[in-house]
């Protein structure tokens, strides 16, 4: 499989190259042949390699396994020395901690487990890549204006634009690694190669903002690490295995531990609840690597993990309350996504919300919440990046991340605005992807042992959704008069990559019963023996509805005919055009529209607050269910 | 059939705030505020009542023009009277918790009930008037 | 099609009036005088309405509010001035603030004297409305105009 | 506790006749003192003008050398007063209410005729 | 980043009959600031005084306000009476008083229906301005119209009531009791009506009487203050006690105008009983020359007349404080943080009568 | 699945829907004490809304008005077709979404406040829809409506904290009182007519038109409750619907925190408690 070796070393390649370019167009053009050439070799590994299941690759262990080694003391020590620099003990312990559980088992345990295939490639992994190539590589294409403007903009950032491109295309071939990892310790050592970039890449702009957010994310998910390697270490004591396969096929009694061990790791890196305000503070990075990392690939690594053991998790009660950590994560991040008014913190909660959807189908997981869960991280990837991408062109525009600045987008920025209503549609309205994953996840709530009570958090939760994407989207439509049409300062880049994920998102709803058929079902199939699938009919429905919403817009056509424009009803008073009107005191005064944001309902501190305690509760269930279980006896 | 008394006390500008925090003091109401013009002169009058329903009135004379101290800091509702007495009369009240800044009425003449704008009518005039109802 | 006469909406501006009028209005909504006998509902929204029922006659600030009303309604539309204060200014008529009667602000096609006017007269003016929105809508539909924009 | 506290009316209302009036298929509720609309009658008047004087909205006018008597009905408030004043029985007041217009009608115009020479009173009795 | 939405709310608007202007300022839907404004009722009418004979000018007075328009006729005279030094024949001053007690059932059943239409209780709304129809028919019966009577003149008043006619008004008035008993058990008892009004708009004892409230607004926050107290009218010789409740909030306001109803009604009983025979007018004679403060019990609370007169028969000052007026600052006070949703009721709550505000 | 019946609801349902918008006016003014208008009053009003002026505020309201009238339609539809219920709740929300959107684009105060306030009734309102399609999966083991109208035993006995939550909820689908708060079709209120402030003529003629359509929906999804037995559906259907038009012509409207609050209360309450009991002594 010589394509997975190209996918993991291209990109570590075309880092390498990035960072010993300066700032030049040539830079920005291998930027652009790398995303390019990522992009194709992920869609041939889509071509040859769909239909042929699970693919286990044999590849020579001992000089990468020590490779592998060496640079995870490396990493060690870097972060050892970032963590003295600018003291913060808490990251220090826990790269120690972790350090010594690697250090411990490579050396005790790892020369005596062999691994016979370190890699291997299944349709998961497929859907994995595809994200990650395609993606991952547009998200890099964008980033090229979009750091250029970055720059311009903020002059008192210091320029490191090449450290920037390095670390992004370092991360890209990481997270190849980790869809196609099937030694746990690989597995493990390019997770902690993503958490690496996101440090370094939150960290950007070096303020003391930027530097402390970059070391709560790193300790976060140093601390899921130490839980990794936890997972690691007991499976050389107990004399597993650390190969993915196996330990999946080995089922609840074997697996377990490890399991429910990578999967605090998971909850970790996909930003759950107790640990979810990483994610938030990781909001300072430029929003390229937001789209990138928080929120299309790397935190999505973590549901990664997860869905994979979802086979052992399945009817365990350690699986149960993973789920339960997911659906509470849902229902809570969504709510306070309604009181955020900056777009950038209401993707980030919707990210984990949704996040914490695909873990609940995890932790459930039959096959049908898997099916789901999958259905789940696609959409939610490409529409999620649409609209990081399409945020970070309105700030650089309008100079804010505030919702509130970006009302009448689409008559400032008519494509922008209409893309980014795509992608908003995209995350919640039937018939676009995300309410077909979700009407799989209610499916397979149902069936799911306490279902009831992951239906009650989906049924509030997704109620919650429709308010704060509705009311932003309200917002965009919204047209106050001042608005004057600005688009042209777009860089063209910036607008092609946008129309490309907008045409993905709708692509991918129109075409989810083939991905569905060709990657998801075998996929379950494999697992379980059973196809989750949407009825025939209920496809047809989807499309129609698919259909009659690109066909509506023709209507303008009618509607733009003899039509009467008037003033707004503003209770009779004389009205100007641009929204002002005669008010009191013989002021005229300036209509204010502003979306509602129920403070006091959803107030994040109260949520959040309630949200980590009830989280926590049910992790630390999580371990006592796992002792309940006999894991640790 | 009963009919409350009259008690109107005149008393001059310069004791108009110290007399109406007495009042405030004393416990009153504030019951209105009022201006008339009479023979070119101002008179305002603060009307004020008790618990018993004692009807106090105090007034001071000001000419057309003159500027009057707000009340408003010992009653706070005070405002409303005092917008109308500018709007329509013209005086200008300093010192105003609430100013309208003359567009508490927008009327279509500036302060129709100044001095200036009031016809003198007496008896006199009576029949010049009758005319003028009749060359309508 | 005469739609138009079966379903009347009204909007009720009360200008400088001394609620005499409105009351009245409202009154014809109730049980004794129930207009909605007629299809006519009290929308409250120019947008809605048919028929502009405005009471009191016009002064120096609510002149603006008046046309901004007429102006928000879609054609057809018909102006009922209600009570002698909106056709003439009434007993206000000298007094400074007044202007005079809706005339002065808008085209009134229908007037109602009265001071106050009663719900028996109102009904009368609602229906001899509905014959003058029948006509606007028979030329709006014939490709004119439905009025002479003011 | 009270939910549904209006249920009991609103049941009577449903299984009850309504009051609604059926106006305009039936005639108007008037009573024997309902102010309507003014009458003049001119052979009855003296053209002491007082009903002009004391007219509130000064919607009558009487002319003494033309004798005529004119009014503005877009301006009477029927009120009244000039019946009241009246010195004869010139003028009085009908239930009946005035129709609408659909725009400003000519004013009632009477002549007055000259009546039978009789002692003239009415005039200063009421400027008084 | 301030969220703050900034919306005109009237003059025109469906749940305000009258045109009042309020910007408001909201956060979600909370109000954090209330600008209200006002002037376009003002007709100045004041100033007319000038132009008319001071006896006519009872028909001007009355139609500073359709609603209350008895009573300010009412007060004027009194004023000018007051000037003048008359003694009105007491059958006159007693039918002023049936009269103005029918004007406040009109009126307090207007505005019941009023603001329940403010809170969407459509139903309620019907109900109360279908009773509100007996009373209009008694005061058309026995005055000649309907909500401007045109009853009162200087000196008595225009038409005389026989004691049958005022007997089978106060027959009528005791079946109109029962329905009028349901009707405020709705708005006292009924739990939607409850959590729309209850620690809404609360105004404090002190709060009420130091910004000048009137009527049922002060007399809801607990100051026993009734004008008909100070004995105006043939209210001396008639028995009553002010309705007083204390929480000051729109339930309290709402709970005195709908007990204030069966105080009428027995006012109009004990004056039925004891009205005298005699004339009903006076005649009136000369001008007026002096000043005097009238002042009455409106629906809305207190109204003060004020005429000053030099000898001819135009006055030379009539001033009206109406006590919409003087409920202003009071209404604005209650105003502070109230829900978008609670505006109309709040504003209601003090019966504002924009007509008789602005003059 | 039956192309057929969607057709006909297609066609029918807007006379249905006004028809019994008509006879609502006509009780609800003879609980008023009023005569009330014709039955025929809707009919009239949409023809009248017709034949007026196309006006707008913004072009494009007219638009996202017409996606909702489709919608509304199309769930419709999909649902008397027979098919899946939840595909049916997420097409409705699709539509409301799409009106909210039209008054958004009006941009005029009080359509926006009334658009916040409509997406409020939707967030309260969601899970109840949610939790009673799932209800029906429970009960029948399946989400399709031709399943779920053929299951053999009557599903009010399994159901009946659902069917009383939905109950409760219908109020604000229907925009009655005391939860008419985004838009109301007679009462007077604060935000003037809420989301179709702006929408005049044709516009709104289309509005009216999917609440017809709506009603019917809802009506039917009332029925399914009772569908073992038509006759008792129909009597049921129409009992339901006297109660709501008694509710709205007995409340004051209350505010939307309350709504908002009571709403989510009760669907939580009913909906566990039923579900729960459910799974753990019947159904599947």
């Amino acid at each position: 499989m010589d394509i997975l070796l190209f996918l993991l070393l291209a990109p570590l390649i075309a880092a390498v190259l990035l960072y010993v370019l300066p700032n030049h167009p040539v830079r920005d053009w291998l930027v652009r042949l790398a995303a390019v050439a990522i992009a194709g070799a992920s869609l041939y590994l889509l071509a040859t390699a769909f239909n042929k299941g699970t693919q286990l690759v044999v590849f020579p262990t001992e000089p990468a396994g020590l490779v592998m080694t060496g640079l995870a003391v490396l990493i060690a020590l870097f972060i050892l020395a970032m963590g003295v620099k600018y003291r913060k003990p808490v990251a220090i312990a826990l790269a120690l901690v972790q350090t010594a559980l690697l250090l411990w088992f490579e050396f005790v345990y790892a020369p005596g487990m062999h691994a016979e295939h370190n890699l291997f490639v299944d349709e998961f992994s497929i859907v994995m890549a595809l994200i990650i190539g395609v993606i991952g590589s547009a998200i890099c294409v964008y980033a090229v204006p979009y750091m250029r403007t970055f720059q311009a903009q903020h002059a008192e950032v210091p320029d490191r634009r090449r450290m920037f491109f390095f670390v992004l295309f370092v991360f890209l071939s990481a997270m190849f690694g980790i869809v196609f990892s099937n030694n746990l310790s690989w597995l493990f050592f390019f997770w902690e190669v993503t958490t690496l970039c996101s440090f370094v890449l939150i960290g950007y702009t070096k303020t003391t903002e930027a530097i402390d957010n970059s070391f709560l994310a790193l300790q976060m998910n140093l601390l899921g690490g130490v839980g990794f390697a936890a997972a690691l270490l007991w499976l050389g004591m107990t004399q597993g295995t650390i190969e993915l396969d196996k330990l999946v096929g080995a089922g609840a009694a074997v697996a377990l531990v490890p399991a429910t061990l990578i999967s605090f790791a998971g909850l970790t890196k996909s930003a759950q609840l107790p640990f979810s305000s990483w994610l938030l503070g990781a909001m300072v990075a430029p929003t390229p690597v937001s789209a990138l990392l928080h929120s299309s690939t790397m935190v999505k690594a973590g549901v990664y993990a997860i869905v994979k053991f979802a086979p052992v998790l399945s009817g365990t009660l350690p699986g149960l309350f993973v789920g339960l950590v997911g659906g509470v994560t849902f229902l809570a991040a969504s709510a306070i996504a309604v009181t955020q008014s900056n777009a950038k913190r209401v993707l980030a909660y919707s990210t984990v919300a949704n996040l914490g959807l695909v873990v609940a189908c995890a932790g459930i997981g039959t096959y049908e919440a898997v099916w789901a869960a999958i259905l789940l991280i696609i959409f939610h990837a490409v529409a999620k990046s649409l609209l990081f991408l399409g945020v970070g062109t309105v700030e650089h525009q309008v100079h804010s991340r505030d919702i509130e600045d970006m009302a009448g987008l689409v008559t400032r920025m008519p494509r922008v605005g209409v893309m980014m209503l795509i992608g908003m549609a995209g995350m919640y309205l039937a018939p676009m992807g995300m309410l077909i994953s979700k009407w799989a996840t209610l499916r397979a709530f149902i069936h799911a042992p306490g279902g009831i009570l992951f239906l009650l958090l989906i049924a509030f939760g997704s109620a919650v959704t429709v308010f704060f994407w509705a009311k932003w989207m309200g917002l965009i439509i919204a047209r106050p008069n001042r608005a004057e049409n600005i688009e042209s300062r777009v860089p063209r880049e910036e607008l092609i990559v946008l129309g490309l994920l907008a045409l993905l998102v709708v692509g991918v709803s129109l075409l989810f019963p083939w991905i569905s058929r060709l990657l998801l079902e075998p996929y379950v199939f494999g697992l379980y023996g059973k196809i989750a699938e949407l009825g025939q009919d209920n496809v047809i429905i989807m499309l129609l509805m698919m259909g009659t919403i690109l066909l509506l817009p023709l209507s303008l056509l009618y509607f733009r005919t003899g039509r009467h424009k008037l003033k707004p009803y503003m209770g009779g008073r004389p009205t100007s055009s641009d929204m002002h009107f005669a008010g009191s005191l013989g002021i005229e005064r300036e209509m204010g529209l502003h979306n509602y944001y129920l403070e006091d309902w959803f107030g994040e501190k109260r949520t959040f607050r309630a949200g980590v305690a009830v989280t926590a509760l049910l992790i630390v269930l999580m371990f006592a269910g796992l002792v309940n279980a006999g894991g640790f006896a | 059939m009963k009919r409350e008394a009259q008690l109107i006390e005149t008393i001059e500008l310069g004791d108009l705030l110290p007399r109406v925090e007495r009042q405030k003091k004393a416990g009153d109401r504030l019951v209105a505020i009022s201006c008339a013009v009479v023979e070119g002169e101002n008179e305002i009058t603060y009307s004020f009542e008790d618990r018993a329903h004692r009807f106090l009135h105090l007034r001071i004379v000001v000419p057309p023009g003159a500027t009057i101290p707000s009340v408003t800091p010992s009653y706070w509702g005070a405002f409303v009277y005092e917008n109308e007495i500018h709007d329509l009369y013209g005086l200008t009240v300093t010192g105003m918790n609430v100013d309208f800044g003359g567009h508490f009425y927008a009327t279509k003449v500036p302060y129709p009930f100044a001095a200036a704008a009031s016809p003198k009518v007496t008896p006199a005039g009576k029949e010049a008037q009758e005319k003028e109802c009749l060359d309508r | 099609m005469a739609y138009m006469k079966r379903s009347p909406w009204i909007i009720h501006y009360d200008g400088s009036s001394c609620n005499g009028c409105d009351i009245e209005v409202l009154a014809c909504l109730t049980p004794l005088y129930d207009v909605e006998r007629f299809g006519i509902i009290n929308t409250g929204n120019p947008k809605h309405a048919d028929i502009f029922v405005v009471t009191g006659s016009v002064n120096e600030q609510n002149r603006e509010v008046i046309r901004n009303i007429y102006e928000q309604m879609p054609q057809p539309k018909v102006v009922v001035a209600l009570g002698i204060c909106a056709c003439s200014g009434g007993v206000f008529r000298e007094c400074y603030n007044v202007e005079g009667g809706m005339d002065k602000v808008i085209p009134v096609d229908v007037y109602v004297p009265g001071c106050p006017v009663r719900p028996e007269q109102i009904i009368d003016g609602v229906v001899k409305a509905l014959g003058v929105l029948e006509e606007k809508r028979a030329r709006m539909k014939s490709g004119a105009p439905a009025e002479a924009t003011v | 506790m009270g939910v549904f506290t209006i249920a009991k009316t609103i049941t009577r209302n449903l299984f009850s006749r309504p009051p609604t009036s059926r106006y305009p298929a039936e005639p108007a509720k008037r009573f024997d003192l309902t102010r309507g609309h003014l009458v003049f009658t001119p052979e009855g008047c003296r053209v002491c003008r007082v009903c002009m004087l004391r007219c509130p909205t000064q919607a009558i006018v009487v002319d003494r050398e033309k004798r005529t008597w004119e009014c503005d009905h877009f301006r009477c408030i029927t009120c009244g007063n000039c019946v009241d004043l009246c010195p004869t029985d010139a003028l009085h007041l009908e239930p009946a209410y005035r129709s609408p217009e659909a725009a400003h009608p000519a004013k009632e115009f009477h002549t007055i005729p000259v009546p039978p020479p009789k002692p003239e009173a009415g005039g200063e009795k009421a400027e008084a | 980043m301030s969220r703050q939405i900034v919306i005109p709310f009237g003059p025109q608007h469906p749940v305000l009959p009258e045109p009042l202007h309020l910007d408001l300022v909201m956060e979600d839907e909370r109000v954090v600031d209330v600008i209200p404004s006002i002037g376009y009722v003002h007709r100045g009418l004041e100033k007319l005084v000038e132009k008319r004979d001071y006896k006519d000018f009872v028909f001007i007075a009355e139609r500073i306000c359709g609603i209350c328009s008895f009573i300010h006729g009412m007060t004027y005279c009194h004023a000018v009476e007051g000037v003048m030094d008359l003694d009105v024949p007491p059958r006159a001053v007693y039918l002023r008083t049936v009269w103005s007690e029918l004007s406040r059932l009109h009126s307090h059943l207007l505005w019941l229906g009023l603001l329940a239409d403010s809170m969407g209780f459509e139903s309620l709304f019907m109900q109360a301005w279908r009773l509100r129809e007996h009373v209009l028919d008694d005061l058309e019966s026995t005055t000649g119209n309907r909500v401007i009577q045109g009853a009162c003149k200087v000196g008595g008043v225009r038409h005389d009531v026989s004691d049958q006619k005022l007997r089978e008004i106060v027959d009528g008035l005791g079946q109109l009791e029962a329905g009028m008993q349901d009707l405020t058990n709705v708005f006292v008892h009924d739990d939607s009506v409850k959590h729309r009004l209850s620690d809404l708009g609360v105004l404090t004892e002190q709060q009420a009487w130091d910004l000048g409230a009137a009527g049922p607004v002060l007399r809801a926050s607990g100051v026993a203050n009734d004008i008909r107290q100070t004995g105006y009218a043939a209210y001396d010789e008639l028995e009553f006690t002010p309705v007083v409740e204390t929480a000051g909030d729109c339930y309290a306001r709402t709970v005195v105008r709908a007990k204030e109803l069966f105080t009428s009604v027995d006012l109009i009983r004990q004056a039925v009983d004891r009205i005298p025979e005699g004339p009903i007018d006076m005649k009136v004679t000369g001008n007026p020359k002096g000043e005097f403060y009238a002042r009455s019990e409106q629906p809305r609370g207190e109204v003060v007349h004020y005429v000053k007169a030099n000898g001819t028969k135009n006055l030379v000052r009539f001033r009206v404080r109406t006590p919409t007026f003087t409920n202003l600052p009071p209404l604005l006070a209650a105003m502070k943080g109230i829900e978008l949703a609670d505006v109309p009721v709040v504003v209601l709550s003090i019966d504002p009568c924009i007509g008789c505000a602005e003059r | 699945m039956n192309l057929l019946y969607a057709v006909a609801f297609i066609i029918l349902a807007p006379l249905v829907g006004g028809l019994i918008a008509g006879v609502d006016r006509k009780l609800t003014a003879r609980m008023q004490g009023r005569m009330g208008p014709p039955v025929l009053q809707p009919f009239y009003d949409v023809g009248k809304l017709l034949e007026k002026e196309h006006v707008v505020v913004a072009l494009s309201q007219n638009y996202f008005v017409l996606a909702y009238l489709i919608f509304i339609a199309f769930s419709g539809a999909l649902f008397f077709s027979g098919g899946d219920l939840l595909l049916v709740v997420f097409a409705l929300t699709l539509a409301h979404v799409l009106l909210v959107l039209g008054a958004y684009a009006a941009t005029s105060p009080y359509s926006f406040i009334g658009a916040e306030r409509e997406l409020i009734q939707l967030m309260a309102y969601e899970p109840m829809v949610i939790l009673a399609a799932a209800g029906f999966y429970i009960a029948t083991g399946s989400f399709y409506v031709t399943d779920i109208a053929a299951f053999p035993r009557p599903l009010i006995v399994l159901l009946p904290g659902i069917f009383i939550g939905l109950f409760y909820v219908l109020t604000m689908k229907l925009r009655k009182s005391p939860f008419d708060i985004a838009t109301s079709h007679h009462a007077h209120q604060e935000i003037v007519k809420g989301v179709t402030t702006e929408f005049s003529g044709s516009t709104l003629g289309m509005v009216e038109v999917a609440h017809w359509y709506e009603t019917v929906f809802l009506l039917g999804l009332f029925w399914l409750f009772f569908a073992w037995s038509p006759a008792i559906a129909l009597i049921a259907v129409a009992i339901l619907y006297l109660a709501e038009i008694f509710i709205d012509n007995a409340t004051a409207r209350v505010k939307w925190g309350f709504a908002l609050r009571s709403i989510w209360a009760v669907t939580l309450v009913l909906s566990a408690l039923n579900l729960v009991a459910l799974q753990y002594f019947g159904g599947l």
